[in-house]
């Protein structure tokens, strides 16, 4: 099973998935896949269906009416999948932080169990490639 | 024909932040477009309600993160108005500055996209490669790739000193022979001339109908640019033009933006040499009672915020309007009668901002209380769907109204 | 005819044709006051007349009830005409502009969602921002929106 | 019993899935880095092909609820056993190991339909409307590239008149004849068409339709369909090197397969997706006319037997 396990590390397929987000952390992902920051090196891949996806990027604070797509999408991903909480958005709710915010469904891990998060608004491309790395060793 | 219905969103690769409309179509050809929004509102305005003024600019500015600094930009113009404030001259330089660095960034993002949609990725990867220096730099002026927080009522709060000066016109040269390889790149390449020519074509009339700002409407010959019709900042005190093209199609919008950023460094460049000595902030105390507009003409279009303010330190109420929300609901004159494989290049030549937009819903299919429905069900549905729409209108496709 | 006196020929039409009280913030922004009945169409004619562009209508919970502002910039003339009407609360109601202003679509679907005002002749007033099964008659931008009965997730 | 090991050898282990499995990951491995250097980023490490696959099988498999099942795992199989099949065939009878029998070249090309047979199946089986669009999609594109493909291969056939693999082989290269090299540069486009790269992917457009077909495929299933694209990819240039420009040491044989990956992966490299209509005219009126001139051209350097024509 550790040459399974291996491959598992060496070419994990990313799912970008925006939950009502400032869309500045979506852009940063994007950016990793530029020639600056390419990710393409640790064999990682951005991939269209949560059907194919090994790591779910999930950015942005979640706002009720995107709740339950957020858990419909949960369930389609294959396990065994990492879930990552972008920006301070999705670890804290960021600035949306308060109780005036009628439309609030709390941060990520209300509503999906987390494996990582990444603070940072946005969070440098650096910070994003040394988290998945890390959750790579976690693995 | 079978009429089959295409979801689109509300997750798609094509879109970074969702947004879920659902095209009816026949085979290829799409014959109505439904949308539905609202998968972002974060009640910014209930938010920005309760935060005093130095609070309320770093709310704002996460409305959206590519045009990160124009709804500062606007909200901070509306407090100054409400409560005239008086804003020093190299203030003004400034904010030109960082607005027009913003656009730079902006349209080469969007040029990359557009590439990426149409799966060019070559265009994709250059586009971003050159944005990056640009992000390095205003790193360096702000100290932040994105929010740079620079903005404040009554000024800016930080200074950009004269060594970055040069530091500034490099990297300005290297983008403008950059934006040049890639504009002949994009404007004479045959099979992008047949992929982007003739499609989501918005003609004047609906620009005007449907009051559509920024690019959108300047590409369908609509004269429109916040900086030239309500100048502010420093934009009078700096010459540059408007770029307007008549066709309205795909084409038309990617070469008002390339173009643009040929004027937006010009912009820069002058502002760097007319830059005025002088303290950089007002330190307003007191804000006067009553109501203050403030329009900032963004990457997508005008940005507006309006505010009352009651002479505390906490604006009374806060409204605020982003490009997109104007622009969006154009598809339905654009995407009518267009291939699929065109209605997603369509729907990004608008360059839509959904977090801007905050207006997200998504609709419901309420007999079924969105159980899973089979394929033959959503052919029936679209089925009926067209039939009543061929009953009601006699044989008239296009309803504008229900959007 | 230079700027200054474009806006004054208007402003002097727009007091005869309809009853409006003009108040001058400064040479740009001028904010017209008027009923409810004579604002949608004193906005159609700005609209026609003037070439202007509806950017936003603004909708306030004031003690005199929900004021709505209706903002139209006139691109070519560097000035805003802004409409001011009130509506009473208890029965919010007002002509719908968007039959004939496409933008207004959304604008006015949106203010029906947060204020509860009700836009007579609007085409298709359905919840534009929050989810379609948020509690019925709770308006959250108004003042007396209470926060503990937060609408049902 | 020993032709049974040996068999099983040709089948299993060097021409067949084993030496199949590493150069078709390799291939993909250079394919993505030769974009990435394009793109001037830095590719994927060497073995990303055998990550990408292995970890699918490592995945679980999800069927949608309202999915045909029979159909929805028998596609994958269908597409992975077309290809494999084909190419032990061209394979075996290319190193001498199996005689090549008569009408082999018919067989091949008859298997080749079952790769993209297995991607409509794909998309019609799994009860998502887009794939159901995608699969509609990859059969037009077929309808398209099919017939100029058939066309090339007949004028082959014709100079040679033969089926033999063997007989094509012995014979004179058929490039060297004006017919011949217009059916070959037509040829790659077909089968750059049948790969589905960029110009022509228009059934799995990532960025209209999410993976077309694919949408609903996720762990052992969809590694078969990658693996049977790995593998097309090495099989394809291979069969077009043999019927057109077979020259007998494998040094020259390599170079002029990498002459044609290089040039698919340029055309796939420098222009954008075009759209399905666009791409099935392309395929009929431009490349089809082509196609006829130089049957034509055939025909007459037949019957007069003038060999350069």
């Amino acid at each position: 099973m550790s040459l399974l396990k291996w491959c598992f590390k060496k070419s994990l397929w990313v799912f970008h998935f925006a939950a009502s987000p400032c869309n500045n952390c979506d852009i940063e992902i994007l950016d990793l896949l530029t020639p600056r920051w390419d990710i393409e090196r640790f064999g990682m891949k951005l991939v269209g269906s949560p059907r194919h996806a090994d790591v779910l990027l999930l950015t942005g604070s979640i706002n009720k009416k995107i709740a339950p797509k957020v858990k419909e999408v949960y369930e389609q991903t294959a396990k065994p999948c990492i879930v990552a909480a972008l920006g301070s958005c999705g670890c804290s709710m960021g600035i949306f932080d308060t109780e005036v915010n009628y439309n609030r469904a709390g941060p990520a891990d209300n509503v999906i169990p987390i494996d990582i998060y990444i603070p940072g608004c946005p969070p440098k491309p650096e910070a994003m490639i040394m988290a998945l790395v890390k959750a790579i060793n976690k693995l | 024909m079978k009429t089959t219905k295409i979801p689109i969103g509300p997750y798609h690769p094509l879109l970074e932040e969702p947004e879920c409309f659902t095209l009816y179509v026949e085979g290829e050809k799409v014959i109505d477009v439904e949308l539905s929004v609202g998968w972002n509102h974060r009640a910014i305005e209930k938010i920005t309600a309760s935060k005093n003024y130095d609070q309320g600019v770093f709310v704002v500015e996460r409305i959206c993160g590519i045009c990160s600094t124009s709804h500062p930009f606007a909200y901070v113009q509306a407090a100054e108005e409400a409560g005239n404030v008086k804003v020093p001259q190299r203030a003004h330089f400034i904010r030109t500055i960082i607005g027009e660095l913003e656009r730079i960034h902006s349209h080469l993002l969007w040029v990359g996209l557009a590439g990426h949609f149409i799966g060019y990725n070559t265009v994709f990867m250059w586009g971003w490669k050159w944005r990056e220096p640009l992000l390095e730099l205003l790193e360096m002026i702000t100290g932040n790739r994105n929010h740079y927080a620079m903005f404040k009522v009554g000024g800016v709060r930080r200074d950009i000193d004269v060594a970055l000066f040069n530091e500034m016109n490099k990297r300005l040269d290297v983008i403008w022979q950059k934006t040049d390889m890639i504009t002949k790149a994009v404007l004479d390449d045959p099979v992008l001339h047949a992929r982007l020519k003739g499609i989501g074509v918005l003609s004047k009339e609906d620009a005007l109908n449907y009051c559509v700002v920024g690019p959108t409407a300047r590409a369908s010959g609509v004269f429109q640019d916040i900086r030239y019709c309500h100048p502010y900042a420093a934009y009078n005190q700096v010459e540059w033009k408007v770029i307007v093209q008549n066709e309205g199609d795909v084409f038309a919008k990617a070469v008002v933006r390339l173009l643009e950023i040929f004027e937006s460094i010009k912009i820069i460049k002058e502002c760097l040499k007319k830059m005025p000595e002088g303290e950089i902030d007002s330190r307003p105390e007191k804000m006067e009672k009553g109501d203050g507009i403030g329009v900032h003409e963004a990457p997508r279009g005008e940005v507006f915020h309006f505010i009352r303010s009651n002479g505390d330190n906490v604006p009374e109420r806060v409204k605020i309007r982003a490009p997109s929300f104007m622009n969006i609901p154009s598809f339905k004159a654009t995407c009518m009668g267009e291939y699929i494989s065109d209605v997603a290049l369509i729907t990004a030549a608008v360059d839509p901002c959904y977090c801007c937009t905050e207006r997200m819903i998504k609709v419901i299919d309420k007999e079924k209380n969105n159980g899973e429905l089979t394929f033959n069900d959503l052919i029936k549905l679209s089925h009926n769907k067209t039939r009543k729409i061929m009953e009601e209108t006699g044989k008239e496709f296009i309803k504008l109204e229900n959007i | 005819m230079n700027r200054e006196e474009k806006i004054e020929k208007y402003l002097k039409e727009l007091n005869e044709k309809y009853k409006i009280e003009i108040y001058k913030k400064n040479e740009r922004k001028y904010y017209l006051t008027t009923s409810k009945d004579t604002a949608p169409d004193l906005v159609r004619f700005i609209f026609r007349n003037y070439n202007a562009r509806l950017s936003i209508m603004t909708a306030i919970d004031t003690e005199k009830g929900i004021e709505i502002i209706y903002h139209l910039p006139l691109d070519c003339l560097n000035a805003f005409f802004n409409v001011r009407t009130f509506v009473d609360k208890k029965k919010p109601e007002i002509e719908s502009v968007g039959k004939d202003i496409n933008g207004a679509n959304w604008i006015e679907r949106e203010i029906n969602e947060l204020f509860g005002v009700n836009f007579i002749g609007h085409p298709n007033l359905k919840h534009l921002l929050l989810r379609e099964d948020w509690q019925e008659g709770l308006y959250p931008l108004r003042k007396d929106f209470d926060l503990l009965k937060k609408g049902k997730i | 019993m020993m032709l049974i090991l040996k068999n099983l050898f040709y089948f299993l282990i060097f021409p067949g899935l084993l030496f199949l499995t590493i150069a078709g990951c390799l291939l993909h491995f250079i394919d993505r880095k030769i974009t990435a250097l394009v793109q001037s980023r830095i590719g994927p490490p060497w073995y990303q092909g055998f990550a990408d696959f292995f970890k699918l099988l490592y995945k679980e498999t999800l069927v949608p609820k309202n999915a045909n099942t029979f159909l929805f795992f028998l596609a994958p199989l269908i597409s992975f056993s077309g290809t494999l099949l084909a190419s032990i065939i061209l394979l075996n009878i290319l190193f001498g190991f199996y005689q090549s029998f008569i009408g082999d070249v018919i067989v091949i090309i008859y298997l080749l339909i079952f790769p993209s047979l297995g991607i409509i199946l794909a998309g019609s089986a799994s009860s998502n409307p887009i794939a159901s669009v995608g699969a509609s999609r990859e059969s037009k594109l077929m309808l398209g590239y099919e017939l100029c493909l058939l066309i090339s291969f007949a004028i082959v056939i014709l100079k040679n008149n033969s089926l033999f693999i063997n007989s094509i082989i012995s014979n004179q290269p058929v490039i060297y004849s004006v017919s011949g090299l217009i059916a070959f540069l037509t040829s790659i486009l077909c089968i750059h068409a049948k790969l589905g790269f960029v110009p022509f992917d228009i059934a799995e457009a990532e960025t209209e339709l999410i993976a077309g077909p694919f949408i609903e495929y996720s762990g052992p299933p969809l590694a078969l369909f990658y693996l049977s694209k790995f593998i097309l990819f090495l099989f394809l240039p291979i069969f077009l090197v043999t019927m057109f420009w077979y020259s007998a040491n494998i040094i020259f044989f390599i170079l002029k397969f990498l002459i044609i990956i290089t040039i698919m992966i340029l055309i796939k490299n420098t222009n954008p997706r075009l759209r399905i209509d666009q791409a099935v005219k392309f395929f009929w009126i431009k490349l089809f006319v082509l196609n006829v001139i130089s049957l034509i051209l055939a025909l007459i350097g037949k019957y007069y037997n003038i060999l350069w024509l």
